[in-house]
């Protein structure tokens, strides 16, 4: 946290000169340990393990089984007392593998990429559930069109054992699963010695209560692994045990990587997701017509029973006035997707040659994961445009790439066409960007861009208007969505705007959301939106960001006044409705009281919710009020179920839905280990994604070619693959040169000196790097063998003031199953010198 | 006059992140350490190596690992001139081009130096030299412009972790001294305040909150003004001219008598 | 993992004097020194000294252009060298008495003007025998400029080492004697200047050459005795020292100071020409070496990171 | 401070040859304090409130422009995030502005050529159109074999994102979506 998010860090510094214990789990000894309290060495990989050891310590410990606190919170605010399907069986029962484990047997011959080498059939993973469901009741107006499709939706009520006696509960399962993570298992799988371990598990416990929160901070080194979602939901199932979730201070604080990445997922340019985590319609799925995808995609009960009006308003932010209930609202024109199109399958389908266009805009493929694969992509493109701050990599992968430069292949071989459009940067653009917080801040222009140089925005713009240009007159029926597709978002004072550039106000109105009869009355709320085409908005969680044409919320700058407790509501906006901690209902107790003064944040004033932020949670809505199993929506939960987007209104200990690969994290070696799998004699997630070409092999478990575990990061000095950062002087001289770090104990092994050179290879690649010998890095002994661990930057490239070898050389294009991240945190290498 | 200003550099709270250099050449619009491509070090994370006329602040990087890694851990300081009250290269420069402010902080005038480097060779702390843009002696000028103006120096304004503190010299002296009571308390038995007291080259207007030795930062335990030796030196000095003198004159005298035996003979 | 301890003057840094410096501690001091002999001989010596005299004005003034040259080319900003005596910013003379180098910029100046005039009335005697110029140069302007420029020019040849002590650099710092040692080197060189010059234009200047010798015997005894006593004063500082640097002071010490002092045992008359020439030139190289040794071993010790690095 | 300043000229004083030097030395003196006057080079810019574009804090920064030219950014000390602080890149903002290694042209290789040409950005854009719509034509696929609509073309790839403004995530979706883009990607799942 302090070597890559160093502001973020400023408040747990000035925790700890308040008090606050630092724990820092991490395979190297960084700046962020530097400052911790306690030290968990961990190899790379093994998290889940010690997060599991953690679970099993809680649920050991007396004082959590009799502490009042942690006992409500469990009951009543997480599915513990849930009964599950008897069908399910667990990793223990079936040693590393969960009820329903099959052949992968999906997809569609037109798009065989998805990676899958394995898939589970996830039926026996639900609740059980009481008899018949309550039917669609006659009861409550039907005001929208799509009512009496949610209400149609509703589940019988699930099965319940509040004392959490019940061997089907999740709570006896979750505390079977994770019985085998003792003490002694956590220090043979992770390496981190059994005291240490015992220490943060106490810190954890005692840091915890009613009185006090802990939080738990991640990056990448969580979730780039086969298993990254289930490391992330490890941590969550362990906040909920400790009651740290909607609590301030407390929360699985997911500290992320780039500037508008949240943003990039909100409004996600990513391809299975439209605005505000509404899945893409899928070829895969019963997604035929709007209706079809609405009955497979929302829920009965909690907030996603108003999918209808989030879907119709986005279609309206498509189409516009095409967009008619007549017509499903053009979304039969929508696209649909056929599979995994991610980032790695696409680079294996560029270099399958099924790929001929890219846009590439503000990233770097040609350094990134298994980057001699992707550049086999890029080569194989006719096309490709590259519009960034700088030349990067990628603009430049046809004449300056090392196989270019060692003469393997000659330009003349390389038959796409490059193009590249010079970006404006930050202060010479206007725009929003929504950090790690959920948090929109607008950044205002404050000079001209130089040159050719313009906005990102410009470019997508004027591509657009030279495309609808192109299509005007098609009269195929396969272009009558793009001719419908609304695309005017021109400055309505051009004298003022650099020509071309539309006006990124009229994009936020977009997002946020307007009455579809008059634009200039924007939404103020999502409680405005509606299903039958009156509202237009693209991205419901974002509904409330720019309430009028003169009120763009995320350029509010006032913070809150010094000494005052508040979550600094005038400062920018966060979604949803500028609500700073989610499910905060969960800082009260079930009567509505702060479950402590110290830990005050929203309660139950006796007519409303109220407190320092926007209570996440009907604001109506009495803490007794009662669960209306007849009812949809929110309606359906009771006045003390904070987690008002689960359908059952509860923090999901297990997880009955949503994941592929298990409903509860369970450990497994990463694809490529130098052990076996001490806990089961599953080595890997059985249903991880791979891609299996001769550019792209794995090492076997063990492989004696490949001995020590390697890991990649981030250093406070770089950027990224170094696009921005190595083109400026001042941070490349902080770093200077690509480095290797190493125990003295390996390099000694390998007759390696500090700044001597050294080979790294993997059954990808291998590259050179200059030795940092330090003993902040350890050998491990793991599962009865010495295993070492070698960890290297990744912002190096042939481009920029200073260059170095590409670290992505070396890694894989393996999978999580999931949301198909790579696994770039944990994979084995050999180092020589030389 | 205005109060004196400094710093109090908390070390036990450095991240060694480097915004403080960074910023310090945003503001100064200094240039990149050899052109931005500086050799790695292979010092821990240190590749600025020390202060000099281009980099103003400098960030160490002690690693203190037991074989066994059973104890361990990365101290971090960031050095910056210590504006002492006693000024070692004030007191030597000859053009006059260094000057103590309404601050109370030393301030090389770069229009009026012209490098003749005395100031590097005075400086107890190594931290002046010439900027090869200016080609002037250089160092941290307490951003002089932005305290004329009532802005924090770019530095302190940038640092994270409020590790470098700017304020009254009173003000900062205090808070030093409380941090330093609470980290004793933790059973930090090791830490201490360097330059806070007026021992110190009369006390440094930039100091700092150690957890080891002075030594292991690279801090010299008793700095002290170079012109401690000037009686002496010119002593020695006036001594070998005065030996030599009479040498010479006794040489006359010997001469003479030689000649006067030659003439005898 | 703990640092060494270390001097305090260890944590400086360098101010890069190199060579130039070198060469004008080596050419100044000889300089200063060659006027101070030459003053004491024109001062007290007889009819007979003029010729050297003559040559050691001639040799102080080569000397001060060569040095003033060195000195502003060395400055990083040479064409602001006047900044030394002028305050840019005010106008005012600029002068800090308990600045060497401050004090040493006037007397470098001011020996300077005495050293022109000292020559020009050197080249009179020479080339313009009539000119009262000459009878100037013979009486008591001439007289008093001696006076002057060889104190002057005394300074010169010794405050180069009082500077070098009043730093906080490693050697010169931790000594306060090297004033006193650069001085006697410096009148050590000057005589062995003034013995080589003489003695190349083949002149037997046999009186003067005599008195010259019995200073430098004097001067280097001198400067035995307090390079021994600047390597006493360093105390912890004195591992600079170890390898080269100490291997090249001892050679300095036997090659530079002792042999040339050997070579001269119980010979009181003018000792034979080549061994006369030999021992000026290996007192020359001593002084040459001894300034480098000074400079550069303390250049050896340098900062990186927050370590200190040894020679 | 003036006793601290009477302190350091007794300490002088008492330092034997100094003492001599505070006495004599011409014009100048170490003690007093010397205001020299100079102008901010700030002084008379026009500030605009931003964001630092590198990781995911969004501390806040002021941007000084004189003349519509870029002369310093800098962390802004309202923001409850950052307080006026930046990390080393944070701080280095400027440098991505002003700086002489930015590429400042449209630039276009031709297929299977070794340089570089510059281009106007006109033609480039209609180019790229041009191009992009060649491409989506022959890949456009309405249904799959089994009859499933697909309404998609999988031949052209959209990338990036996770550093660029919300209004362009918007707006790249929306143009890639609206033309049958599926493949859309950006460094959230990497």
């Amino acid at each position: 946290m302090a070597e890559c998010h160093p502001v973020a860090f400023r408040w747990v510094m000035k925790a700890k000169l308040k008090g606050a214990k630092i724990i820092h789990a991490d395979p190297r000894f960084t700046r962020t340990t530097a400052m911790a309290d306690v030290y968990a060495p961990l190899r790379a990989g093994s998290d889940i393990a010690f997060l599991g050891g953690l679970i099993r310590y809680v649920l050991h410990d007396e004082r959590w089984k009799s502490d009042s606190f942690f006992q409500d919170y469990l009951v009543n605010y997480t599915n513990a007392s849930t009964l599950v399907d008897p069908g399910f069986q667990d990793t223990e029962d079936l040693d590393g593998e969960f009820s329903g484990l099959m052949d992968y047997t999906g997809g569609k011959p037109e798009w065989p990429l998805n990676g899958f080498i394995g898939e589970y059939e996830r039926a026996s993973w639900g609740y059980q559930r009481e008899g018949t469901a309550p039917g669609k009741p006659a009861s409550g107006d039907t005001t929208t069109a799509f009512d009496a499709l949610i209400r149609g939706l509703s589940q019988s009520p699930v099965r319940k054992d509040p004392t959490l006696e019940d061997p089907r509960c999740v709570f006896q399962i979750v505390k079977r699963h994770f019985d085998r993570y003792t003490p002694a298992m956590v220090a043979d799988v992770t390496g981190c010695a059994v005291d240490t371990f015992v220490k943060v598990a106490q810190t954890v416990l005692s840091n915890s209560g009613r009185d006090r929160t802990t939080a738990w901070a991640y990056a990448v080194g969580w979730t780039q692994h086969t298993y990254g979602p289930q490391m992330i939901g490890c941590c969550a199932l362990l906040q909920l045990l400790l009651g740290n979730i909607g609590r301030p201070g407390g929360g699985v604080i997911a500290l992320r990587g780039h500037v508008s990445i949240q943003g990039s997922t909100d409004i996600p340019t990513l391809y299975d997701n439209i605005h505000g985590y509404m899945v893409a319609p899928s070829t895969l799925k019963s997604h035929a017509t709007l209706r079809d995808y609405l009955k497979a995609e929302a829920k009965p009960t909690g907030a996603w029973s108003d999918m209808p009006k989030f879907m119709v308003s986005y279609l309206k932010s498509m189409y516009g006035d095409a967009a008619t209930a007549a017509n499903d609202f053009g979304y039969g024109w929508h696209p649909r997707i056929a599979g995994d199109h991610s980032h790695l399958p696409m680079f294996v389908a560029m270099a399958e040659g099924r790929v001929k266009g890219m846009i590439c805009v503000g990233q770097n493929p040609a350094t990134s994961v298994n980057a001699s694969l992707e550049r086999t992509g890029l080569r194989k493109l006719e096309w490709l445009v590259v519009k960034d701050n700088f030349l990067t990599e990628t603009a430049t992968y046809w004449n300056r790439a090392p196989e270019i430069a060692n003469g393997s292949i000659a330009p003349a071989d390389i038959a796409t066409e490059v193009f590249f459009f010079p970006s404006a940067q930050v202060a010479e653009t206007e725009g929003s960007f929504t950090n790690t917080q959920r948090l929109l801040q607008w950044h205002f222009k404050a000079a001209q861009p130089p040159a050719d140089c313009r906005s990102d925005l410009w470019f997508t713009y004027q591509l657009g208007v030279r495309l609808k240009r192109l299509y005007a007159g098609s009269t195929e029926t396969r272009d009558e969505g793009f001719q419908r597709l609304t695309w005017n978002f021109d400055p309505d004072d051009p004298a003022t705007a650099v020509v071309g550039e539309p006006d990124p106000r009229k994009l936020l109105r977009e997002i946020n959301g307007y009455h579809s009869a008059s634009p200039l009355r924007h939404l103020e709320a999502a409680s405005e939106l509606r299903d039958d085409g009156s509202t237009t908005c693209a991205s419901w969680i974002y509904c409330g960001v720019f309430p009028a044409p003169d009120r763009n919320l995320a350029a509010r700058k006032t913070p809150d006044q010094k000494g005052v407790t508040g979550a600094h509501l005038e400062w920018g906006w966060a979604w949803p409705a500028n609500r700073r901690v989610l499910y905060n209902r969960a800082s009260a107790d079930l009567q509505g009281k702060p479950w402590s003064e110290r830990k005050r944040w929203v309660w139950w004033d006796g007519g409303k919710w109220a407190g320092h932020d926007v209570p996440d949670f009907p604001r109506h809505k009495s803490p007794d009020a009662p669960a209306d199993p007849r009812a949809s929506g929110t309606d359906a939960l009771s006045g003390s179920s904070p987690f008002t987007l689960k359908a059952d209104g509860v923090g999901w200990l297990f997880v009955p839905e949503g994941l592929v690969d298990g409903p509860l994290p369970t450990h497994y070696e990463p694809a490529e280990s130098p052990v076996r799998n001490p806990l089961y004699a599953r080595q890997t997630s059985p249903v991880l994604k791979y891609w299996k070409r001769e550019d792209n092999l794995l090492a076997a478990p063990g492989d004696p070619r490949f001995p020590h575990v390697i890991t990649t990061y981030r250093l406070t000095e770089h950027y990224v693959g170094g696009g921005m950062s190595r083109w400026s002087p001042w941070l490349s001289a902080l770093q200077p040169e690509l480095f290797i770090e190493m125990s003295p104990e390996l390099a000694d092994a390998h007759g390696i000196v500090n700044t001597g050179w050294v080979r790294i290879s993997t059954p990808r690649g291998s590259i050179r790097a200059k030795a940092l010998v330090t003993r902040r890095l350890r050998p491990f002994r793991i599962a009865g063998k010495v295993v070492h661990q070698v960890g290297m930057p990744w912002h190096w490239g042939w481009e920029g003031v200073v260059t170095g070898d590409v670290v992505n050389n070396l890694t894989a294009l393996v999978g999580d199953p999931n949301v198909s991240i790579h696994e770039a945190k944990a994979f084995v290498c050999n180092v020589e010198k030389g | 006059m205005a109060e004196p200003m400094g710093f109090f550099t908390d070390t036990s709270v450095c991240i060694g992140c480097k915004a403080c250099e960074t910023a310090c050449k945003a503001w100064n619009q200094l240039p990149a350490k050899e052109g931005g491509h500086p050799p790695m070090s292979g010092d821990s994370y240190d590749n600025t190596v020390r202060l000099s006329g281009e980099d103003w602040r400098h960030v160490k990087f002690i690693e203190q690992f037991s074989e066994d890694r059973s104890a361990g851990r990365w101290l971090m300081m960031s050095d910056v001139c210590k504006h002492c009250v006693n000024a070692p290269c004030l007191e030597v420069c000859p053009t006059g081009a260094i000057i103590r402010t309404e601050f109370d902080t030393v301030v090389i005038q770069t229009d009026a130096c012209n490098g003749c480097r005395l100031c590097i060779t005075a400086c107890p702390f190594g931290v002046i030299d010439v900027n090869p843009v200016s080609k002037t002696a250089e160092k941290c000028t307490l951003c002089y412009d932005r305290l004329q103006v009532g802005m924090q120096p770019a530095c302190a304004q940038a640092c994270p972790t409020a590790s470098i503190q700017f304020g009254p010299i009173a003000q900062l002296k205090a808070t030093a001294t409380a941090r330093l009571s609470q980290l004793q308390a933790q059973g930090e038995k090791q830490a201490s305040l360097y330059g806070a007291d007026d021992k110190m080259l009369g006390g440094l207007n930039s100091f700092y909150l150690l957890l080891d030795e002075p030594g292991v930062y690279g801090l010299p335990v008793d700095p002290k003004m170079p012109t401690r030796n000037l009686f002496w030196g010119s002593v020695s000095s006036v001594a070998a001219a005065v030996v030599l003198g009479v040498v010479g004159l006794f040489g006359f005298r010997e001469r003479r008598a030689v000649d006067e035996s030659d003439a005898d003979a | 993992m703990k640092a060494m301890p270390m001097p305090d003057t260890f944590f400086t840094a360098s101010p890069h004097w190199g060579w130039l410096i070198v060469f004008y501690f080596f050419i100044g001091g000889i300089a200063g020194a060659a006027f101070f002999l030459s003053a004491l001989l024109h001062l007290f010596g007889r009819a007979a000294d003029r010729p050297v005299v003559r040559t050691g004005y001639l040799v102080a003034l080569s000397g001060v252009i060569v040095s003033a040259i060195l000195l502003v080319v060395d400055l990083s900003r040479p064409l602001r060298f006047w900044h030394m005596l002028i305050q840019s910013n005010t106008g005012w003379p600029m002068f800090k008495a308990w600045s060497p180098m401050s004090v040493g910029s006037w007397a470098f100046a001011l020996f300077g003007v005495f050293t022109a005039l000292a020559a020009l009335g050197a080249w009179a005697e020479i080339r313009a025998p009539a000119s009262p110029l000459r009878r100037l140069a013979n009486g008591l302007p001439g007289k008093a400029i001696a006076v002057l420029g060889g104190s002057s020019g005394v300074f010169v040849a010794g405050y180069t080492g009082v500077m070098l002590s009043v730093t906080n650099r490693p050697l010169w710092g931790d000594s306060s004697v090297l004033g006193g040692l650069f001085l006697s080197s410096a009148a050590s060189g000057a005589a062995a200047v003034l013995v080589l010059a003489t003695t190349w234009r083949g002149r037997r200047d046999a009186t003067s050459l005599e008195w010259l010798q019995r200073v430098d015997r004097g001067a280097l005894m001198l400067k035995g005795v307090l390079l021994v006593a600047v390597v006493v004063s360093l105390g912890a500082a004195a591992q600079v020292l170890v390898g080269i640097w100490g291997v090249a002071l001892a050679a300095v010490l036997i090659g530079g100071v002792l042999v040339p002092l050997l070579m001269r045992r119980g010979r009181w008359s003018i000792p034979e020409r080549p061994m006369m020439v030999a021992s000026a030139l290996l007192v020359l190289a001593g002084g040459f070496l001894l300034r480098v040794v000074v400079i550069f071993s303390s250049e050896s010790v340098y900062v990186m990171g927050a370590g200190v690095h040894g020679p | 401070m003036s006793l601290t300043r009477r302190e350091f000229l007794q300490a002088t004083l008492a330092g034997g040859g100094t003492a001599l030097g505070s006495l004599i030395g011409l014009g100048v003196s170490l003690a007093p304090a010397i205001a020299r006057a100079q102008t901010l080079r700030i002084a008379n810019a026009r500030v605009t409130p931003s964001v630092c574009p590198y990781c995911s804090v969004g501390c806040a920064t002021l941007v000084h422009t004189i003349g519509g030219e870029i002369v310093n950014i800098e962390g802004d000390p309202r923001s409850p995030l950052s307080e006026g602080t930046l990390c080393p890149k944070g701080a280095a903002i400027y440098q991505l502005h002003k700086n002489p290694n930015r590429a400042t042209r449209v630039l276009h290789r031709a297929p299977g050529a070794a340089t570089w040409k510059e281009v106007d950005a006109e033609w480039a854009l209609d180019r790229v159109a041009a191009l992009f719509k060649k491409t989506r034509d022959e890949s456009f696929v309405e249904r799959f074999a089994d009859g499933t609509v697909a309404n998609h073309t999988t031949a052209i790839f959209s990338l990036g994102g996770a550093i660029l403004d919300n209004e362009w995530n918007h707006l790249q979706q929306k143009l890639m979506r609206g033309l049958g883009v599926v493949a859309i990607e950006n460094q959230a799942r990497i």
